[in-house]
């Protein structure tokens, strides 16, 4: 430590320059979008862009927002909090974006809805469930896709309706705010309506060998499995349970709604049932989700998953209330957004009090392969 | 919990026991040639992976024993590559070992990020190399898991006698204990490195195609497998070809067995807690068992 | 080239008048964070030789530490030096361990900070869980809440040049000379009649100690804590910055600091290359040889004391 | 008059090889005390022992009395018995006055605080501690090299700082392990007369060497071990007509024919 005397810091200023140079154009309109495009999650991270590069690219074919174009600064947050709480204060501060849509999981959304609320930027949540968002008197939030425990309570609906022969059912969670939060109101609302819970298993993210939780759930005898996981893990689970030569039903979150869960479950897919902001199998007569699939698959030639019709219905339902607005403003933005009531590729999309949409959550199973509506 | 679910989940641990060691086994391979903590050894395997599953699409028929020689061929290769065209470099700059452990880091993330944008993102999935299940009295065991088990240790024992039998091996052997002396007796320190480096390349493709056909292969697969395998290797005491299988094993079976007793939200904690307690004790892991008596 | 340090201070200091930007303040306040970070491990790692793959753990108690503190209504002036003294002291856990050497050392310090990141993801009732803790209160000074980034970015640049000065100080002293000894040689240290364990242990608190205070820096700063910013990778990181910086050198270790903070933001122009490029380059750093970037200039006018 | 230094059946194994096998020695103070042996005869065993670089199978050690048997090397250093190793162990990236100055760490007080904040006691004491350093330093004849790193001296050099380092606090007891093992015979003469200077200051010596002239002149008693065992002890006269010694150097020509010498 007591080598070089001189310090080389007066060279950090340069390194920052380039940054500086971006140019700063007066006028598009500007919004932000940020969600994890590296990482484990980055599949979600890509498909949110997807979606919101479509409508963009459709919106300023069709010239625009009132005359002028609409420009996605688009940053990649990894899934860490202190990165989109970075993103957040750039979003606000250098690049004046007037809306931002972002992120994926709940520790980065909320990071960085702290600064957005500081900072008077509208957000829309695309993907992250976690109750706690919408909950703590911030004007600024909204969110695209249904809290978990609105989900939770659909699934659970749906369970009493349909499959009344489930009573008790053993639980398993990825151990952190999603599959805790989802697994923990499951637990309050199957109680409510007479179900048990006889066992509850964890995992930490990026477990691949489940033999352990999945012996010691069978071992408690149950009628059903509850699975809250994202589909990396889901299908493992779902795999090594069925290795296990066990026949239990496995009802499953919305982590499993994306179209590589069956690709990475292979056979053991088959008929399991869980709950999804959106499925195309049952938006078969909704002309948004049409619309969408046809210019995703024009596009990008894939079927559309859950995160694309959120981060889709997140990105018309804001430049419709940028339009509104009439200029390109956060607060009337914001003001503008809460009074959304639009067709959406999940239905008729409104905002609650606390910025959540209105939407009932559709169910499926999956047969051959696909997705259908279990309700049905 | 009974005895055949016990057995059950003891099988588990021995297979992903199998693949840290074969992991391990590299690290100690390479820390004691060269003295390097190689945490790019789980992007090795993660790469050898992802190379046995392409191989497979191109040729879907293809062998099981092929598919596992396409993932060692791509891991030894790659590695021997890093040897030669980084470390060597490095090295041969009179770097110190800090910046060349560094270095290693820095590939480890360069080739995640490199296989997420060739291979995607997304998880992909090995079709089931074995099926069927295996059943004795009321105990059914996965197919999946005695295979690699099976290879595992028939990997293993081939390393061994390939080091103790061959002359190429032996040439390691020697470089890894007296570099000076081994160059005096006419052996090519630097091809001899690169060998050490493609030999545990190639154990760690291995890894790769077991864990991948168990699992999936993914881009970030190596990350917490790596890591798990260096605290396994080190269990062993690093350097010992023995230990890192040991090591490898036992840390398999302590995590997979912590899930069980302890609770799962605290299942690596158990066998870092472990790993802590017996450096305490044996400062140099299991391998140093055998040099206390001295 | 005595004035090196004043005339660096004096560029920090007017930096906010250089950068009315208060994005590139957040920046800067993160590199200040970062070199803070980084300056505690070049202190175990450059001095005493010790490597440590667990300072995310006790920049994590840091963190936390002072989040909790304030949030239970502890002013900041008083939360932020006792979370740098709790996390120092967290460190005494790991004394039996540094008796380990090299990787040894390496892999219990590693463990150590996937139990404290395990701790700090399951024990919701403490630390929020996986959901975090929000609302964490500004940084104060004398009871008034910093709300212009500039004060923020002072205070945090400040502490930097202060811890800078204090371990460059520690390095120096009687007590630095002997951590220095025993990185070099142990069994000549201790023929010399120095306590090595003793001395290698209070590295270890000191190091703690600085990387607890740059954590609850970032608590305040940031204003959010979960646990994804307190996983090994965070270690990896400053394990990075530092020899990216050159080990040995406190200077290095601020320049590694700000190449880490800065270049991926500064990638961000390469959208998903960008951590493809980052891995690229710091294979690349690497190349630059011992002294990393601190050992440049003097490499290039080729000082005749170069290392052997 | 209490010797300086006890050795009472001291004893180490090795697994199972025995390397001391219960060896008596008494060092009185103010002497060169010499041990010899040949190859492997224990003799940098017995060094490491009395420095206490590990603890001894058997037997027990006394410092002017004290029993010290069971006090780590740091400590036993801290006491006054400091050592230099056969094949040199200096700081090599500090400079031969800092390289001194670790020899008296031990007789300073500053610690983390007092650095910190730079008292002037601690500072007083920082000017006195590199006085010494470079007392030392002058002592042993390197006066001139102080500021250069201590890896990029010759190899003379070396060995005379590591003696510096040891001598600087004045040690009560000063092992030195093989001090002329590749010097040339200029520099082997000079190291005699450094001995005597040692032994002047006040300071007792061990010393361990091959170079028969440099015992033979500079010791005032010397022990002989042989396979682990105490052989003879005596002064170097006596121990060349020793026909014990003799004998057990016999095959060992070249040491045979130094001894006679």
């Amino acid at each position: 430590m007591s080598l070089p005397r001189r310090s080389l810091l007066a060279a950090v200023p340069a390194l920052a320059a380039p940054a500086l140079a971006v140019a700063q154009s007066r006028d598009p309109i500007r919004v932000g979008a940020f969600g994890p495009y590296s990482g484990s999650a980055a599949a979600f991270g890509q498909s949110m862009r997807e979606a919101i590069d479509i409508v963009t690219e459709t919106r300023n074919r069709a010239g625009g927002v009132g005359g002028r174009r609409i420009e996605v600064v688009h940053a990649d947050d990894g899934g860490r909090p202190e990165e989109a709480a970075t993103i957040a204060r750039r979003f606000a501060t250098r690049d004046r974006v007037v809306l931002a849509f972002g992120s994926v999981s709940s520790p980065a959304s909320l990071s960085a809805s702290q600064v957005f609320r500081d900072e008077e930027v509208p957000q829309i949540v695309i993907t992250a469930t976690s109750q706690r968002l919408t909950r703590l008197g911030n004007e600024w939030i909204f969110r695209s896709t249904v809290p978990d425990r609105k989900q939770v309570s659909d699934l659970v609906d749906f369970i009493a309706g349909k499959h009344p022969q489930a009573r008790r059912f053993a639980t398993i969670c990825v151990n952190d705010d999603f599959g805790r939060g989802g697994v923990e109101a499951f637990g309050e609302m199957a109680r409510a309506k007479g179900l048990t819970i006889v066992g509850e298993e964890r995992y930490a993210r990026g477990d691949i060998d489940f033999t352990a939780q999945l012996t010691r759930l069978r071992g408690a005898n149950p009628d059903a499995v509850l699975d809250w996981s994202r589909y990396t893990e889901g299908a493992l689970i779902i795999r090594q349970l069925r290795q296990m030569q066990s026949n239990l039903p496995i009802f499953g979150s919305d982590g499993y709604a994306v179209p590589a869960f069956v690709e990475l479950a292979g056979p053991a897919a088959e008929g399991v049932i869980y709950v999804t902001p959106f499925s195309i199998a049952t938006a078969a007569n909704n002309p948004v989700a049409q619309r969408l699939a046809a210019e995703l698959r024009a596009a990008h030639n894939k079927v559309p998953d859950g995160t694309h019709a959120l981060a889709y219905d997140a990105a018309n339902a804001a430049y419709a209330a940028i339009e509104r607005a009439g200029r390109a403003e956060r607060r009337p933005i914001r003001d503008t957004l809460r009074q959304t009531d639009m067709d959406s590729t999940r239905g008729r999309l409104r905002f609650d009090q606390t910025g959540d949409p209105t939407l009932v959550s559709p169910v499926v199973v999956i047969r051959n392969g696909r997705e259908a509506d279990a309700r049905a | 919990m009974s005895g055949a679910a016990l057995l059950e989940v003891a099988v588990g641990g021995i297979a992903i026991g199998c693949v840290y060691s074969l992991l391990a086994l590299g690290y100690s391979m390479i820390i004691r040639a060269s003295g390097i903590i190689h945490f790019a050894q789980g992007e090795v395997m993660m790469i050898g992976s992802m190379c046995g599953l392409s191989a497979l699409w191109l040729a879907p028929a293809l062998h099981p024993a092929l598919v596992l020689l396409a993932g060692m061929a791509a891991g030894g290769v790659l590695a021997g590559a890093m040897e030669l065209l980084v470390y060597r470099t490095l090295r041969r700059r009179r770097v110190p070992l800090m910046n060349i452990i560094t270095a290693t880091v820095g590939l480890s993330i360069l080739l995640m990020n490199a296989a997420r944008l060739g291979w995607g993102s997304e998880p992909l999935r090995y079709p089931d190399l074995f099926s069927g299940a295996v059943e004795i009295g009321q105990l059914r065991i996965s197919p999946q898991l005695l295979w690699i088990a099976g290879t595992g240790f028939a990997i293993m024992i081939a390393l061994q006698l390939f080091l103790s039998k061959t002359r190429p091996g032996l040439a390691m052997q020697a470089i890894a204990q007296d570099p000076d002396a081994a160059q005096l007796i006419g052996i090519n320190l630097s091809r001899s490195m690169a060998g050490t480096f493609a030999v545990a390349g190639a154990m760690a493709g291995a890894a790769g195609v077991m864990l991948g056909s168990l699992f999936f292969s993914f881009f970030e697969m190596g990350f917490i497998t790596g890591l798990k395998a260096f605290v396994a290797a080190t269990l062993g005491g690093l350097g010992s070809i023995g230990g890192a299988m040991l090591g490898g094993i036992l840390f398999g079976l302590i995590e997979t067995f912590g899930a069980v007793f302890v609770s799962s939200a605290y299942k690596d904690a158990i066998g870092m807690l472990l790993l802590i307690a017996i450096l305490l004790v044996l400062p140099q892991g299991l391998a140093g068992l055998r040099k206390r008596g001295r | 080239m005595r004035w090196g340090t004043p005339v660096t201070l004096l560029a920090a200091a007017l930096l906010p008048s250089a950068l009315p930007d208060a994005f590139l303040l957040h920046l800067m306040t993160s590199v200040a964070i970062a070199a803070i970070l980084a300056l505690g491990l070049q202190f175990l790692l450059g001095v005493s030789g010790q490597l440590s793959l667990g300072q995310a753990a006790f920049y994590g108690v840091g963190a936390y530490g002072s989040a909790l503190m304030t949030g239970a209504g502890l002013p900041f002036a008083a939360a932020v030096p006792l979370a740098a003294v709790f996390a120092g002291l967290s460190s005494l856990v790991l004394i039996p361990v540094t008796r380990l050497r090299g990787p040894y050392l390496a892999v219990a310090t590693l463990g150590f900070s996937i139990i404290a990141y395990l701790v700090i993801k399951n024990e919701e009732w403490l630390t929020g869980g996986s959901l975090g803790l929000m609302g964490i209160s500004r940084p104060a000074l004398f009871g008034e809440r910093l709300r212009d980034p500039a004060h923020v970015y002072w205070l945090c640049a400040a502490l930097a040049a202060l811890v800078y000065l204090g371990l460059r100080r520690l390095a120096d002293s009687r007590f630095g000379r002997a951590a220095h000894a025993i990185r070099q040689d142990e069994d000549a240290a201790r023929a010399s009649g120095l306590r090595v364990t003793l001395i290698k242990s209070q590295c270890f608190v000191i190091s703690a100690a600085v990387s607890g205070l740059a954590g609850a820096l970032f608590a305040h700063h940031i204003r959010y804590l979960g646990p994804a910013d307190f996983s090994f990778w965070k270690s990896v990181e400053v394990l990075i910055m530092v020899v990216i910086g050159g080990v040995g050198s406190a200077a290095g270790a601020i320049l590694g600091a700000a190449v880490v903070v800065l270049l991926p933001e500064w990638l961000r122009a390469v959208g998903d290359y960008r951590l493809l490029v980052f891995g690229g380059a710091v294979v690349g750093l690497m190349l630059f040889g011992s002294g990393g970037l601190a050992g440049l200039p003097g490499a290039l006018r080729r000082r005749p004391e170069a290392r052997p | 008059m209490t010797p300086l230094l006890e050795a009472r059946g001291i004893a180490r194994r090795f697994g199972g090889l025995v390397a001391l096998d219960a060896v008596d020695m008494q060092v009185a103070p103010g002497t060169v005390h010499g041990l010899i042996g040949p190859n492997g005869a224990g003799k940098t065993t017995f060094l490491n022992v009395i420095a206490g670089a590990f603890p001894p199978s058997g037997g027990s050690l006394r410092l002017e009395g004290g029993d010290i048997t069971a006090l780590a090397g740091d400590a036993r250093a801290r006491l006054g018995i400091r050592r230099t190793f056969q094949n040199l162990k200096l700081f090599p990236e500090m400079t031969a006055l800092h390289n001194a100055a670790i020899g008296l760490h031990a007789d300073g007080r500053a610690g983390v605080l007092s650095a910190l904040l730079r008292l002037p006691a601690q500072r007083r004491e920082e000017r006195e501690i590199m006085a010494r350093a470079a007392e030392a330093l002058d002592f042993v004849g390197l006066a001139g090299q102080a500021g250069r790193l201590a890896g990029t001296l010759a190899y003379g050099h070396r060995r005379l700082l590591e003696i510096a380092r040891a001598f600087a606090p004045r040690p009560k007891l000063l092992l030195l392990d093989e001090p002329a093992a590749g010097l040339n015979p200029t520099e082997a003469v000079a190291l005699t007369a450094l001995i005597a200077r040692i032994r002047e200051a006040g300071t007792t010596v061990i010393l361990v060497e091959h170079h028969m002239d440099v015992v033979m002149t500079v010791c005032d008693r010397v022990t002989v071990l042989n396979y682990g065992k105490h052989l003879s002890t005596g002064t170097p006269a006596g121990i060349q007509a020793d026909p014990r010694v003799i004998e057990a150097y016999l095959g060992q020509d070249a040491l045979a024919e130094a001894l006679a010498c």
